[in-house]
Formats: structure tokens, C-alpha cells, sequence
């Protein structure tokens, strides 16, 4: 993202290739939300499976109109280096900007995060405060660390050597949106019947439709090669080798993640997850968005390998804590977006982090001898965002909690948001 | 495929790597990949709306298995196998494990992708009656073991049978048949399920799929994905590499819709109704039908091709069941060992447009255009080598794993589904 | 569409690259289909799951093979100006034509016109009046229509200074299926229940999966990607600029018309409502489709927000009407179709226009000081063409009614489609 010439000419025949490789990647991720939407209705109990495709459908519309009306330019306004390192001030309503194929891809990228969230607090809130939240995230919380992590004068951007490095999002994307969720999904409470009143021992809750999950994930996958490849923001002047290079690593990370997580599973049960696989296949995918430009094939493996593990002992870790998180969004954007962001400083090759720069640089993954510079800066970045995104978004919960818009009743919790607040069930058989 | 020579051009990349025209054949092949991949949605769908509900979840759980596994063994040796650089020869490649000293990374994405739809297809012919782990094992067998080489030997510059100038645009015999042929010996050495032939009297009864819906769906994705695994083979838009992409776009959806017709068609002589699964198959036998010839082919002759796809898949189908009783749960023996042995077999008759990929030899031309039959011998043994070594080497596999009981499943799981005791749940909860 | 230079050389890379991105875009508008299938398998009832299916894929098969026979050449034969501005006469077969490309592209374009028609028929009528109508549009009603909006010397191209502006077909394709959808449910009549015998008021028929109808409109705008932006027939000369242009305005539209119904019905009625919400999606996509490349976002997020009420506003009267539309396809495509091209002669502006027609032009927006002239042509245009339609699908579904074609037996609708006709029901659990 960005490091490649942004604000470069646009002009001739490559330029006209460029955007359209940004456009076809844009499409892509576009298309996640299709993915996300039938994941997160295939995990929800089918009484419940009307509500979250709203919500989806809400978080893509309302999210898209606020991100042109102010998140854009809170987040690329000024992009000139003279200008704020906090937050950007211009291009609002894409007001005198035209190039229109960043914004359509920026876009998309916010659409994503935004919807990460919604799976975290599935089942059980208002689809009021889905409304509040989406408006809060796109139009504030997100472009806010977006500005700071890619905009050219984002202050995360200017430390160090190098300044933060996230190809495609694992810090803004990912974290921002598992970390919400999280917090969200810590602040609404569990599900009623998903912890037992009397031990506390966690009981599952399983969703209607492993076919629709799987569906979603693929399509995530599918749009996933958008998402990462299109961060190249274009092909020419070498940049095709670096999306290559890309797809590469995030499926080998991706097929390596979901490999771990179900051999570990059937060792230790002697049974084949579905859900956890796939989970962690997606784990994979979310810890490549930082790094899959900037690794060796193998690294991307070992990448993988370790994603599993993260996601599973988050996941894990969250029902110690009783934290009830339908779909495992935060365990898989957050967490394992943490550790892709982290890998950056340990994985990264000089070579290969020199050409996302398009400069020499010395600091470099602290494996290859690249000193901790790299591993340090990307962790101030990844605490930096992680407590932006608590402290906004506990206030935004905290208040929607005390006006009683987060939760809805239990009586309708039990029977089934669809029901009540969208007029009906999902399904007629 | 590589009638365009890729491996060549990435040869002479060096000196146009930093070109707009590499650029844009590198999009060209990435764009494609990613549609290739998305085969295996497609693919998923269609072969989970084709079992019943209590295996959906394990047939899922076979596709993502296949997809994550095919990438790492590919990556690890498949690939090596297939394409490596070092010490050249006409069977198998050497060199380039793991991705060392390999830069062509777009080539190894469409191929990867190639070879996970092989291994997809292969294993829906297996579906509802194998242990879960055989799926595992059987995808590293087949990346591996059986398909790279059939690839080194039909697409590869130093294959024996590409110096011979076999014609296999898209993987007719590379994807199809060697999938095909796998399917056919796993879910013949399997059996049939129980249940799907009458125990007194042997007559087949059907074993409805559980949902048309996702059947369609998945045969929608295929259709749409196909597009970008017939062009994408073309391996770049550039020097004239453009006008058999667009050629490939017209044949493939002609040959489609026609196999889909013909179909319905003999479904509604024969039975008094629309067949719809049976009308999807044919619509996905007529995608097959088209692969090895798509690029050289006129459209007029996608019609004829695809016409008889239909037929060959639907004779297939009823031959396979009731002469050689194989139950197939999603067909993949029909549409694809036998749609790509047309397909391979086609393009002799057909062809007329474009040039071999092997550049020392030029298309003859199909039979039809007075180019003689000496294509034809060369794609016939094509088939039956493909046929052989895939055949020989699966049917040594599930040999083994049957000697060792580990094939099939035990009669109580079958009956209860195989989500019941491989999973643990079932794949869908309406309360 | 076209109206970039459609019959200019093909040679070198630009013309590659010009190729490429017609097929991808191609490839995109072939995937509606899928989007299109789903979405009408789920709006009907679960027992004609399975005949809307195969009316779905038949249409694109058998549609697919009669444009390639006939229709195209009908439409897009003899391209020079000096042949007939009412039919075109040459390439049937695709004899002696070259550009396959463009070939395909339009092909994509009918299959989506023919799909449109059957979600207004659904759950009544004969797999076999199916085809008829299929082969009837394919091979005669489309292409006329497409010839005199989109080729060179089709007559409504050539009146007026610009002549009539259609960019990707929402008069073409949208109002064409709309307008022979409206006509055909009208003639066959509402599905049995669907109006309470008595009191005449609409009882509803709920679809039996949301979820299907959702994965359906999330894959209909991922292929409208490729309908919207593809029809600048290639990326070279700054068309990759009207392409991302078209990419940001269609999804504002979309955005906003989505939005607009949400919060309408949730303030009217106290509830969200999904399927009317994804079906203003839907409108508002519609809507762009005309005019996404020659507007500014703030005006595509007008037309967006009208678009809501045109498609609210047309579904509540075809109800007072009587007329039965399972999918509100008319609704949809027919209304918000005739308001995108409307708007054309609204909010086009000078600087777009010019660049989209490749000269200077002083008759554009009305809004914009443009004068009425190019408002007036598109009137004139939607009439002409909704003339056409009427007058041919009229006739084609009269006869057919005539001799009992059309419409199943009461008896089977009740059963349901699948049991009879298609061989057993959709659906094993």
C-alpha cells in the first residue's frame, strides 16, 4: 500500500494499466463482503441469520457513504508531506480529487474492517447500534489510523528508518476491525445459554449452515487475492513481481495455517474440525495481509504454521475469559493480525523490503539480521492503534450501553432477533 | 497452454522484465489464477448440494483438505516435478524445491491452482464412503506423484509428449483425464454406497443430493471461473496472445450452453422431464468438452463439440452405473474422464486456428480441414498414457489403503453420515 | 458503450490491454447469472426452487446460442454509417467477424436482459413458455433495441446533437427485461394466494431463503462492476479514468439507495427490511447503469436516493394494481431503468459528456444548464423502446396464453413446479 508511488503521474498507457489492475482488485474486495456476509449468516443460529445480513448489508452501504462523505479525507486529504500528521483535512465528498481508482480501493478496504465487527456481536445486539457504530468507524476511528499508517505524512509512517510498514492492512484493517469487535463483544456480554450458569464451562452454540460458512470463507479467500495483490496499487515498474510475490506467500501462509490447525485438532481429538480449519485458514490469510509482500515463500509457511497457533490459543483464551465471540472475529482479525504485523520485523528481507521502499534500506527483519529497529516500531504502531481503537470504541459502547441501544432483550434474544426487529424468519422450508 | 511458450518468454524475461509488456501477461496470468482458484468454490458447492446432508460437512471439509494441502505439496515438490528448471528431460522436472531460485511466482500460482482443481476433481468421485484421512493422503499422492508428470509431459517445453505436438490447450488431458481416471479406480475400489443399487434385484435407485440449490450455484462459479481457467491459459495478452483469449471466451460459453441443452434435451425425451442435475452436468461436460481445443477452434465446431460432450457424458454416465456399476455421487467419471478424453480427442477433428505450443511443430489442422489423422494417433496416446500412469499409480494408492482397511468407512458411519462420527456435527441446525 | 471507439484498429499493446479488460468485464457480467439465480431461488417458495433454476440457466444457454446465431448480428451487423439505422444485417454466426472481444461482451449483455424476465414470472408459468420467450428476446427483441440505442447508425443514436445516451444499457437491457417482465406477469396473472380472494388486499408469499437472496444481490453488484465499468470497451486514451469514474458512482447510487429505503421503512414501520432494502440496492445499481460514467458522486448520490422512492413507489402500485411481481423485478429494473435514464438528461454533466463522446458538446444536463434537448431524447428513446417492447411481448405472450402455454395448472401451482415438471423437489434434508 502505498509505499509505491501513490501520487505519481498518471499518465499513458501504464498508468491505464495500473488503475486497472487497482480497479479488477477493487472489485475483489468488493466482492469479501459477499464473503463475509454468508460466513457470519452460516454461523448464527438460523432465527438469527436475517439480522446479521442486515447488518452486513447496513455496514456496507451506510459505511461506503460516510467513508466518501469524510472518512476519505480524514484518512488521504493532504496527502502532500507538508501537511498534518494526525489527520488529514481535505478531498471531502471527493471534492477536487481525482483519482478516483485509490478511492474506490480505499474504500473497499474500510468496508472490510467495518465489517469485521459485526461478527464479533452477533446474535444479540440492536441493529440500531450497528448503525451508530458503522457511522463511528467510518467516518472517524478508521480513517484515523489509516492516515497515520499509510498516508505519506502519517506520523506511525515517519519513525524510524523505515516508518511502520503494512502492505495491505493487517494493522488498519485487521486490528482495528478485530479489535473493536472485541471490545464490543466484551462490553455486550455472552450469549445467553453459551456458558453454563452453574460451572461457567462453555457450551457450543452451533450455527445453521457449515455450507454457507464455507461458501463465505472461499469467497473471502477469492477476494483476499484483491485485497493483497491490489495493494501494489499497480503493475508497472516492477510491482507485478511484488503481487506476485504476494499471492504467493499468502497462499502458501493461508494452506499452511489451515493444514496446522487441523492436523493439531485431530491429534489431539481425533476429530476434523470444520470450523476451527477454516477459522484458521482465514487466521492465515488475515497474518499474510501485512507481510505477504515482503517474505520468502518459506517464511510465509512458517508465517502460516505459527497463525494456527495464535488463533487457536486466542480463541481458547477467550472462552477462559467467558468472552463470547460468535465467529471468532477477534481471535482471527485481531490476534492474527497482530502476529502478521509482527512478523514484518521478523521476516522481512532486505531485498525484498528495499523494493516496497523503492530505496536501500538497512533495517530489516530481525531474523536476517535486520536489528530490532523494525520489530519495534511495528509493535508501537500495533499498541499505538490497538489503544486508539479501545479507548474510542469503549466510549461508543459505554454510551450505547447506558441509552440501552447495544443489547436487545432477552425474551427476543431467546426467540430470535429476525422475528422481531426484521419481520419474520430467514428461511420458509 | 504453453503453446505460448511461458517458460521460454520467462527465459528471455530478463531482459524484458521491467517491459509493460511483462507487466501486463504477469496481470494477465494473476488475474486468471485467482479465478482458477475460485474453481474450488465452485467445486464445493456443487459436490456438497450433491451429497446428502449428513456428509455435507465432510465433503466441505475434503475441499478445503484438498485446496491447503495441494498448496503445500506443491509448493514443497509438485511443482518441482512438474516444471523445475534444473537437469531438463523429457519425464519428470528437477530443481526449484520449495521455490528456490524461482522467480516466475504468477506461473506457480495458475498451476498450483490447475492442480488443486485436479485433485478436486478426483476426490468427488469418492464422496460419502471415504475415511477423511485418505483425502489427506490422496492429495499429496496426486500433487505429487501423478499429476506433475502427466504436466511435465504434456505442457512442459522438454515433455516427450509435447516434442511429440500434443494440442491440450487447457488441461483436457492434464486436469481432466488424470482426475477423471483417479476418481474412476478410488470409487471403484471403494463400491458402491449403500443403498444405491437395489440388493435383490441390482437395479441403481437414486440417491438424491440434498440441495439443487448450491448445485447450481457451484456449477454458476464453475462457469465464471472457467473463464479465467481456459484464458488464462493462454499465459499473457500481448503479442497477438489476446485474440485466442477472446476466442477461448465465445467457444467456452458456446460449448457450455450447448452440452446443457443437449441434456435437458435427452432427459426430457427419456424421462418426460427436465433433468436438472443432470442439465448442470452436461452444462460442466460441455465446459470440459471445449478445454483442449478452445483456442483453436471455430465456433461453429464449439457447438458440435459441445453437442457431443453432452451425448458422451449422458451415454457415460448410464453406461458407468448400469454395466459397470460405479456409483459416482457427483458424476466426475462421466464429465470428466470421458468429456476429457473427447475434448483431447476433438481437437484432431477440429482445429484449425492458432499454432501448437510447441514452436518446431505447426498445427496440422483437424481432420475435418484435410490436416490428416497423424494429430490424432499423437492425441490418443496422449489419452491412454494419462489414462495408464494416473490410473496405475491411484489404483496402487487405494490398493494399499484398502489392504491396510483404511479406505472406507465402517457401515454404521456410512449409515449415520460421516459427519456424525468424523466431525462431530452436522452441518445444519434448524431448530 | 460504443459510443468509444468501437470499430477503430486493434493493434498492439493498448489494443491488448483494451481486450483484457473487456473480457474480464465480460467475465464479471457472465457471473450475474449466478447472482440472478440465486437471488430469484430465493424470493420463491421452496417447492419452485428448482424450475426458477432451470428457467435461470436455460435462458442463458439457450439465450446465449440464438444472440450468438442471430442476435448479434441483428444488433451490431453492418456497424458502418451507411447501412440501415433499423436492423443491422451482417455477421450472423459470427461469420467474418473478428473482435470476439466485443462480441462476448455484448452476449453477457443479453443473457442479463432475458434473466431479468423470469423473476417476474416466477413460480407460475411453464419451463417451456420459457423458452419461447427466451428465443423471442434473443433473437429479435433485444438486438432491435440494442441496434438502435448502441450501434453506429442505429436511429436513436443519430438524433439530436449527441444522440441518445445509454452508457451500459439501463435502457437496453434494464428497461427491455423490465418492461417484457411487466408485460408477461401481467398477462399471466398473480400467483394463486398471493391476493386475498375477498377483500383483494396482498397477502405475502415469503421466499424461502434470505439467505440465498442475499448471496444473489451481493454477487449482482460484484458483477456489475464489470457491466458498468467494462462498457468503456477498454482501459487506453483515458478511458480508465470514465471506468473508475463509473466504479465510484455506481456505488454511491447503490450505497444511498440502499440506505434511503432502510431508514424510509424504519421510520415508517418501526423495522428494517431486508428484502426491500437489497432490492433498492438493487434499484439503485439499476439506475446507475446509464449514466454512472457522466456524473459527479454528489449527483450519483441523488439519483441513488431517488432511486429508493422510484422502486418503493412502483412496487406499492403494482400492489394497488393487482399485478403480481414475485422478484419486484419490474419494480426494479423497469422504474429505476427508466429514472437512470432520465437522469441522463438531468445530470450529465459538460466535461463528461464531451470526454464520453470524444468531442465538444453544448446539449447536456439539465441541471447543469445543458437545456432540455438531450432530456427530451431520452424520453423519447425509453418511449420508443418501451413501445417496442410492449407491442412484441404482447403479442409473443398472447398467443402463447392463447394456446395454454403459459401458465401451469392451478392444481400443479399448489404442489409446486419441482414435483411435477422438474423431476422432485430441490431440496433433501
Amino acid at each position: 500500500m502505498e509505499y509505491l508511488e501513490l501520487n505519481g503521474t498518471k499518465e499513458g498507457l501504464s498508468a491505464a494499466v495500473d488503475d486497472m489492475w487497482v480497479l479488477n482488485a477493487t472489485y475483489l474486495v468488493f466482492y469479501m463482503q459477499a464473503g463475509f456476509c454468508m460466513l457470519e449468516a452460516g454461523v448464527v443460529r438460523a432465527k438469527n441469520a436475517k439480522s446479521i445480513i442486515i447488518k452486513s448489508i447496513i455496514d456496507t452501504a451506510i459505511g461506503s457513504l460516510l467513508f466518501w462523505a469524510l472518512g476519505f479525507g480524514l484518512a488521504f486529504g493532504n496527502a502532500d508531506k507538508a501537511s498534518n500528521p494526525i489527520i488529514g483535512t481535505s478531498h471531502f465528498f471527493l471534492i477536487n480529487y481525482d483519482n478516483l481508482s485509490f478511492f474506490a480501493f480505499q474504500w473497499a478496504f474500510c468496508a472490510t474492517s467495518i465489517t469485521i465487527v459485526s461478527g464479533s456481536l452477533a446474535e444479540r445486539i440492536h441493529v440500531t447500534s450497528c448503525l451508530v457504530y458503522t457511522i463511528a468507524m467510518s467516518a472517524f476511528i478508521y480513517p484515523l489510523s489509516a492516515h497515520w499508517v499509510w498516508s505519506y505524512n502519517g506520523w506511525l509512517r515517519q519513525i524510524g528508518t523505515n516508518g511502520i510498514i503494512d502492505f495491505s492492512g493487517g494493522i488498519v484493517v485487521h486490528i482495528v476491525g478485530g479489535c473493536i469487535g472485541l471490545v464490543g463483544t466484551y462490553l455486550v456480554g455472552p450469549r445467553i445459554g453459551r456458558f453454563d450458569s452453574d460451572s461457567g464451562k462453555p457450551k457450543p452454540l452451533p450455527g445453521h449452515s457449515i455450507t454457507l460458512y464455507t461458501l463465505g470463507a472461499f469467497i473471502i479467500w477469492y477476494g483476499f487475492y484483491g485485497f493483497n495483490t491490489g495493494s501494489t496499487l499497480g503493475v508497472s515498474g516492477g510491482r507485478i513481481n511484488i503481487a506476485s510475490r504476494s499471492a504467493v506467500t499468502m497462499t502458501i501462509s493461508a494452506c499452511a495455517s489451515c493444514a496446522t490447525t487441523l492436523l493439531a485438532i485431530k491429534i489431539k481429538s481425533g476429530k476434523y474440525d470444520v470450523v476451527k480449519s477454516v477459522n484458521s485458514l482465514l487466521g492465515g490469510l488475515v497474518s499474510s495481509a501485512a507481510v505477504c509482500s515482503i517474505v520468502e515463500p518459506w517464511a510465509a509457511f512458517i508465517i502460516g504454521c505459527v497463525a494456527a497457533f495464535v488463533y487457536l490459543g486466542a480463541s481458547t483464551l477467550l472462552l477462559k475469559l467467558r468472552i463470547d465471540d460468535p465467529l471468532d472475529s477477534s481471535a482471527i482479525h485481531f490476534a492474527c493480525g497482530v502476529w502478521g504485523a509482527l512478523s514484518v520485523g521478523l521476516f522481512s528481507t532486505q531485498e525484498n523490503l528495499s523494493l516496497i521502499l523503492k530505496r536501500e534500506t538497512n533495517v530489516y527483519g530481525l531474523f536476517f539480521g535486520g536489528g530490532f529497529q523494525q520489530l519495534g516500531i511495528q509493535l508501537l504502531g500495533i499498541i499505538i492503534v490497538i489503544v486508539w481503537c479501545l479507548f474510542t470504541s469503549s466510549i461508543l459502547f459505554l454510551i450505547m450501553k447506558k441509552f440501552h441501544l447495544l443489547r436487545i432483550e432477552p425474551t427476543k434474544e431467546l426467540v430470535g432477533i429476525d422475528i422481531d426487529h426484521i419481520g419474520g424468519p430467514a428461511y420458509y422450508y | 497452454m504453453e503453446q505460448f511458450s511461458m517458460s521460454s518468454s520467462s527465459d528471455e524475461a530478463s531482459s524484458s522484465e521491467y517491459s509493460l509488456e511483462y507487466y501486463m501477461d504477469t496481470s494477465w496470468i494473476l488475474d486468471a489464477a485467482n479465478l482458477v482458484f475460485f474453481m474450488q468454490a465452485g467445486f464445493g458447492m456443487l459436490e456438497a448440494g450433491m451429497v446428502r446432508a449428513k456428509n455435507t460437512k465432510s465433503i466441505l471439509l475434503k475441499n478445503v483438505i484438498n485446496t491447503a494441502i495441494c498448496a503445500i505439496s506443491y509448493y514443497c515438490l509438485g511443482h518441482s516435478f512438474a516444471f523445475g528448471k534444473a537437469n531438463p528431460n523429457s519425464f519428470m522436472g528437477f530443481g526449484n524445491y520449495f521455490l528456490m531460485d524461482y522467480n516466475h511466482y504468477a506461473y506457480w500460482m495458475i498451476q498450483w491452482a490447475y492442480a488443486a482443481t485436479a485433485t478436486t476433481i478426483a476426490t468427488g468421485a469418492m464422496a460419502e464412503r471415504l475415511q477423511l484421512h485418505c483425502y489427506i493422503l490422496f492429495t499429496l499422492v496426486q500433487t505429487v506423484l501423478i499429476y506433475p508428470f502427466v504436466a511435465h509431459w504434456i505442457w512442459s517445453q522438454n515433455g516427450w509428449l509435447f516434442d511429440l505436438g500434443i494440442v491440450d490447450f487447457a488441461g483436457g488431458a492434464v486436469i481432466h483425464i488424470v482426475a477423471g481416471i483417479t476418481g474412476a479406480c478410488g470409487s471403484f475400489l471403494l463400491g458402491p454406497r449403500i443403498g444405491r443399487f437395489n440388493q435383490d434385484s441390482g437395479k441403481p435407485k437414486n440417491l438424491p443430493g440434498h440441495s439443487v440449490v448450491l448445485m447450481s450455484l457451484g456449477a454458476m462459479i464453475l462457469w465464471y471461473s472457467w473463464y479465467g481457467y481456459t484464458a488464462g491459459a493462454s499465459m499473457g495478452m500481448t503479442k497477438n496472445r489476446v485474440i485466442p483469449a477472446s476466442r477461448v471466451s465465445v467457444v467456452v460459453t458456446l460449448s457450455a450452453a450447448t452440452g446443457l441443452v443437449t441434456v435437458l434435451a435427452i432427459g426430457k425425451i427419456c424421462k418426460g422431464h427436465y433433468d436438472l442435475v443432470k442439465g448442470i452436468n452436461g452444462l460442466i461436460a460441455g465446459l470440459v468438452s471445449s478445454t483442449s481445443s478452445c483456442a483453436y477452434i471455430e465456433p461453429w465446431a464449439a457447438i458440435v463439440i459441445g453437442f457431443i460432450g453432452g451425448i458422451v457424458y449422458y451415454a457415460s454416465s448410464w453406461a458407468l452405473l448400469n454395466w459397470l456399476r460405479l456409483d459416482d455421487p457427483v458424476d466426475s467419471t462421466a464429465i470428466h474422464l470421458f468429456g476429457g478424453c473427447w475434448s483431447l480427442i476433438s481437437v484432431a477433428f477440429f482445429a484449425t486456428h492458432g499454432r501448437v505450443r510447441n514452436p518446431e511443430i505447426t498445427l496440422p489442422g483437424g481432420i475435418f480441414y484435410g490436416g490428416g489423422i497423424s494429430l490424432l494417433w499423437v492425441q490418443l496416446v496422449g489419452m491412454v498414457l494419462a489414462i495408464l500412469w494416473a490410473g496405475f499409480l491411484s489404483a496402487i494408492f487405494f490398493f494399499t489403503m484398502d489392504y491396510f482397511g483404511k479406505l472406507r468407512v465402517d457401515v454404521d458411519t456410512e449409515l449415520a453420515g460421516l459427519d456424525n462420527s468424523n466431525d462431530g456435527s452436522r452441518a445444519y441446525t434448524f431448530d
